[in-house]
């Protein structure tokens, strides 16, 4: 539910630095960990002013010790402190993987619900300006995996904020994933402080034809075509799944119900990804619905280049999904409608930019 | 010690039965790094621990007809059965937990003493870990986090000189752990860790200096692991360590020494000694009755938990 | 294709020792080093020997440093040596995710091509006798989700030394992953040295009612199932997977095209597991085939305990393979043709041992 | 180094065009210290870098023309556009990679090394990091092993006191970072990153330690960059170095000092010292020629070669 209190726009970076600042202002236990926390560029300015307003013991810089220092939180989680650990990149986290696989998700568990684990990781992923093989994965799939860990990726700035406020009070260790081409990208954020559930996945442009199930900044890309299709007459429903980890069948199942048809969209490679978990989920309770295969639009098997030149082509988009939703629902389109609706969905910036404002380099 | 001791040889002699199903690591033989270093800590201090935990249950304070019970995979085990041997916990006394990933929880006894310097405590936190455990980059990431920000933290290695049963010699270069740990910038202490003195004695000024805000400290006791690495028997057949080398390191028994001491001092007689080996075993008795007569837990009991509310 | 060369009977764990001797005498660049390789236990007898023959350069213990281990491997294998490192628990590799994913899986690809990276990392899965959630876990899906990784879990002492020399000649970063279950169950192993191929699944029981598509252990259970329904004239297919990655959906999708039902079979997760990728991929390219949704047979979202009273119901086994069939193969079975099928496939060891000479401790 | 040095200002000077489409870590102010190791080293012995790799490569001996083509994303780059900047290559001088991992090479360095001694090879192996490597715990974990079975890998620490904006004060205790190598069992040197002759002369001595079957060896070298983290400008209006520390850090420049020896010592004049800028400038001007007007490649490039034959 949208909190009903005033309301601005401010972008998903913005949205994050509040969430922080108010969860900081709500407990002292929140304390917010990261190479980079408290310096000049405050993570693309989602820490900014975090230091000034809630001294150094609370905003911290840490050595660069991903494992150690995940490690660390987890001491600290366990003994009243909300830590809120940032990564530059998600694929740092890779280093951290035996403390949050196999101590973070679970401690509650093998100590028999005794103690829980307060703690969120954010990780940002990298995409464009040459962020190559090492520095734009989309690990979500490997977190989802693993029971203990919530896995979530807000898509608005809207839910930036009210899920990161809802991770940091959640008892359980939280993978927050943020798509670094979401950052610069405005939605109306209310003032005051809210909760957005992480469990519930959100139907965020309502259709018949198709459903669309995306994840992080697929969302975006769903929702332009959703848009333009919405232009023709034409009523795609986008469903913004907003956790990989509880995976919110639910939403999906209803609506796949309703429209017969399944697109799932991800950041990441299709195979062995969450898109084919939800799309197993789907046909193990939903066969009779569906009247296609499910189908994916997710990365290729192979990562990232780095040369701009090699990457186009590699990150599908709205296109991508324009074509498999004709393909799919079998829609005929007139060619002007055809051409309108190419039009309002193409990129206008270069291919490996959020925006035009994006002149590097990281 | 003692205590830990006859603990321990009661359950290398049940372990046969086969009703404990689960890896157990004894410390006979070390005993005395276990009863030395917790005799310097409060009860509010937190103790982080490895797989060779026994000792360090029981040193501080916890309870141990709870752990007799996990063994036996028992609803009344200190993790209600979910842990077994290696998982072992107590709130009652903060020992916050033993884990079996060697090295894993090194970095969260130092979290939990940046968790005590945030929130204003006066309480310091201690990890226990082998020679082994030094190899991980993980540990040594702790040691550099607790040294920068001089963390109320204690870091004890218990140096038996192998990992399963490959020699330290064979796994790092001929060089004292503990200078390591300075080079790392924490303070830092070795001795002879078969001897509950001297163990107490550097126990007691290390958590000493962190009382008196002198950061981040290190100890290295040398010691000797007397059985088997996983399982209750001795090993001496499988020749990865001498004859001569378990005699020797059998000789230093901790136990064997400080009743040495104690009768030498006159502070215990040996009747004394015999009345308290008797009540600890009327203990360990009670403590083993008490687990085989705890219900049985059922698959249902595995299932949730997984998520806390 | 089986080797025709003389047969005896080897257990998996021989055919591993067996596999590694005689790579090592045809390659001398081939080096195996893992905590514990060479000391009396020679990792469940699986590296026996190896040291006395091949001298302790080439047969290495290594200090418990899983990611810079693996780094100093990749190190290695980029400078012409055929390193094969070795696990006791695969959750031990989790502290090796960065240089698995990161560099071993990558050096190929973002290199252009220029160098291979040659390693097998033998990853041993934990079961039974109490171990527990930091020793039992089965990743399998974590690694096969990661571009540039093979990930490969033989099920027969047969395929676990002609993949394991295999994947030593394979020129790129192998994960061979055993299950600890597997090591004392004998095949029938070929005296010379053969190959068998990474990338095929394999018919292990030839049937029309149903397929079952399993991984590593779970084709154990699988066939029991099989054996003990063909003796009521009802046939099974039981498909060994072999691999994880790359998947042979094309041997699957041709059973399933048949029976028109799958069942899944896996040691892991079901949750994100390679499960969902196989049903996904075959509902993709054979939705027309499936008479009903497809299954999965695997672990439920939640850790191991290590209470052999709590695992008891934790590890799918044969029966509910067994129930799973008749479900969704609608098979009424007579009461003694039901009971007969049971007792065939009823565990007679205790559910946490793989067999009765298993004392413990590990 | 000049060649290092104007190479990398003419990347600089052309960033903003916004071709070269990637993150890119200038070496302005640390030339001296890939000069002064890679001069000692010989075609074969090979070397590991990171994020900051341009000097390096070059020092290395790596194509000139691959590496502008690779920033321009070309087909001739030398990892034919996959890499960028942080992706550095050159088989031809075992020049073997440099990726963007922090800490992320080292350990290859050490595996290189270990397959030199395996083979027979009398090759050695060098690992360039930063002063935030040695926060990683698989820099620890390189060390020990290397130590340990004494390979020739030399390690190179290149300390310019920074890791992104943060000062190593707020990342390590105040200890030397070689004392740390010396811990682990590693002979280490250390000295004045800004001074080539001074590099030189360590690095030597290093590299003929490791020749002479002396273990592995550590260099500290104390630097400054001069510009930002990433990308090609100054960033003193960040405010996270004082004016007075950016002054001091630039007059140390190894080339300045470097230029005033060989004008002092009379090696080359002036005018030969110009004649080689000018040469040099024609070089980067062919380079970049050669960059742009290399073929455009296009996804379906970027599609094969995950796997190896
Ligand atoms: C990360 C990791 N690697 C390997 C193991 C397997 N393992 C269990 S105990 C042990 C030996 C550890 O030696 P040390 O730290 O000296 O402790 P000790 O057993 O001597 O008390 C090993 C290698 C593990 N549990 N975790
Ligand atoms: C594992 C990892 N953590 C964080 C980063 C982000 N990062 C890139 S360069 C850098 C600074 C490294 O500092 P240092 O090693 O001193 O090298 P310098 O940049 O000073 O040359 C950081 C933190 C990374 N690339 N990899
Ligand atoms: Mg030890
Ligand atoms: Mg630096």
């Amino acid at each position: 539910m949208r909190s009903e209190t005033a309301a601005r726009k401010l972008t998903y970076a913005q949205a994050i630095q509040e969430a922080l600042r108010q969860a900081m202002e709500a407990d002292p236990g929140v304390v917010v960990i990261g190479e980079g926390v408290p310096d000049p560029k405050a993570i693309f300015g989602t820490t900014a002013g975090l230091r000034e307003q809630f001294g150094a013991q609370r905003v911290f810089d840490m050595p660069l010790s991903e494992n150690g220092m995940t490690g660390v939180c987890i001491g600290a989680a366990l003994c009243g402190i909300r830590p809120v650990m940032v990564h530059q990149r998600i694929d740092f986290a890779l280093l951290a993987m035996d403390q949050l696989v196999n101590n973070a998700a679970k401690w509650h568990y093998m100590f028999n619900g005794l103690k829980s684990v307060p703690l969120v990781v954010r990780l940002i992923v990298g995409r464009g300006w040459g962020q190559g093989p090492q520095h734009s994965q989309s690990l979500q799939a490997l977190f989802a995996h693993i029971p203990g860990l919530k896995v979530i990726g807000p898509a608005t700035a809207y839910d930036a904020k009210g899920m990161l406020i809802a991770a940091i009070e959640d008892n359980n260790p939280v993978l927050f994933i943020e798509h670094r081409w979401l950052h610069n990208i405005n939605d109306v954020v209310p003032v005051d402080s809210y909760r957005t559930s992480l469990d519930k996945a959100r139907i965020v442009h309502a259709g018949n034809i198709v459903t669309i199930a995306a994840f992080s900044y697929m969302v975006m890309e769903a929702l332009h075509v959703a848009q333009a299709f919405a232009k023709h007459g034409i009523a795609v429903e986008v469903i913004d799944l907003r956790s990989a980890s509880p995976l919110d069948t639910d939403t999906v199942l209803s609506s796949v119900k309703k429209t017969g048809l399944l697109i799932v969209a991800d950041t990441a490679r299709a195979s062995g990804g969450i898109t084919a978990e939800l799309i197993t989920r789907i046909v193990e309770q939903g066969f009779d619905h569906l009247r296609k295969p499910p189908t994916r639009i997710a990365l290729p098997d192979h990562p990232a280049p780095t040369s701009h030149f090699l990457a186009n082509g590699y990150y599908p988009d709205a296109v991508n999904i324009f074509e498999e939703i004709c393909r799919i629902a079998d829609i005929k389109l007139g060619a002007d409608a055809r051409a309108q609706i190419l039009h309002d969905i193409r990129r206008i910036n270069p291919h490996d930019v959020p925006n035009l404002a994006f002149t590097g380099p990281f | 010690m003692l205590r830990i001791r006859r603990v321990e040889e009661a359950l290398a002699e049940k372990y046969a039965e086969q009703q404990m199903r689960c890896p157990m690591h004894l410390c006979i033989g070390q005993e005395a790094i276990s009863v030395g270093v917790c005799a310097t800590l409060t009860n509010q201090d937190v103790v982080f621990s490895n797989h060779r935990a026994h000792g360090h249950y029981l040193a501080k304070g916890g309870d141990l007809k709870r752990m007799i019970a996990e063994l036996y995979g028992r609803s009344t085990g200190c993790c209600g059965g979910r842990g077994g041997s290696m998982h072992l916990v107590d709130l009652d006394v903060n020992f916050l937990g033993s884990t079996p990933i060697v090295g894993g929880t090194v970095p969260l006894a130092v979290g939990a003493a940046w968790a005590a310097r945030l929130k204003g405590d006066d309480r310091l936190s201690v990890a226990f870990f082998g020679d082994g455990g030094v190899e991980e980059g993980v540990v040594h990431e702790s040691m550099n986090f607790a040294a920068l920000h001089r963390l109320p933290v204690l870091f004890v290695c218990e140096n038996n000189n192998f990992s399963v049963y490959t020699p330290l010699k064979e796994r790092q270069p001929n060089q004292p752990i503990y200078k390591m740990a300075e080079a790392h910038g924490l303070t830092s202490w070795h001795g002879d860790g078969n001897d509950v003195e001297t163990v107490f004695n550097i126990a007691r000024q290390a958590t000493q200096a962190i009382h008196n805000q002198q950061g981040p400290q290190f100890i290295e006791l040398s010691t000797y692991r007397w059985r088997e690495h996983c399982g209750p028997n001795f090993d001496n057949e499988l020749n990865y360590r001498t004859a001569e080398e378990i005699t020797t390191g059998m000789a230093a028994c901790p136990l064997a020494k400080s009743r040495k001491n104690i009768l030498a001092a006159g502070t215990q007689s040996m009747d004394q000694l015999q009345q308290l080996e008797n009540e600890i075993d009327r203990e360990i008795a009670a403590a083993f009755e008490f687990a085989l007569s705890s219900p049985i837990p059922t698959y249902t009991d595995a299932v949730g938990k997984v998520y806390a509310q």
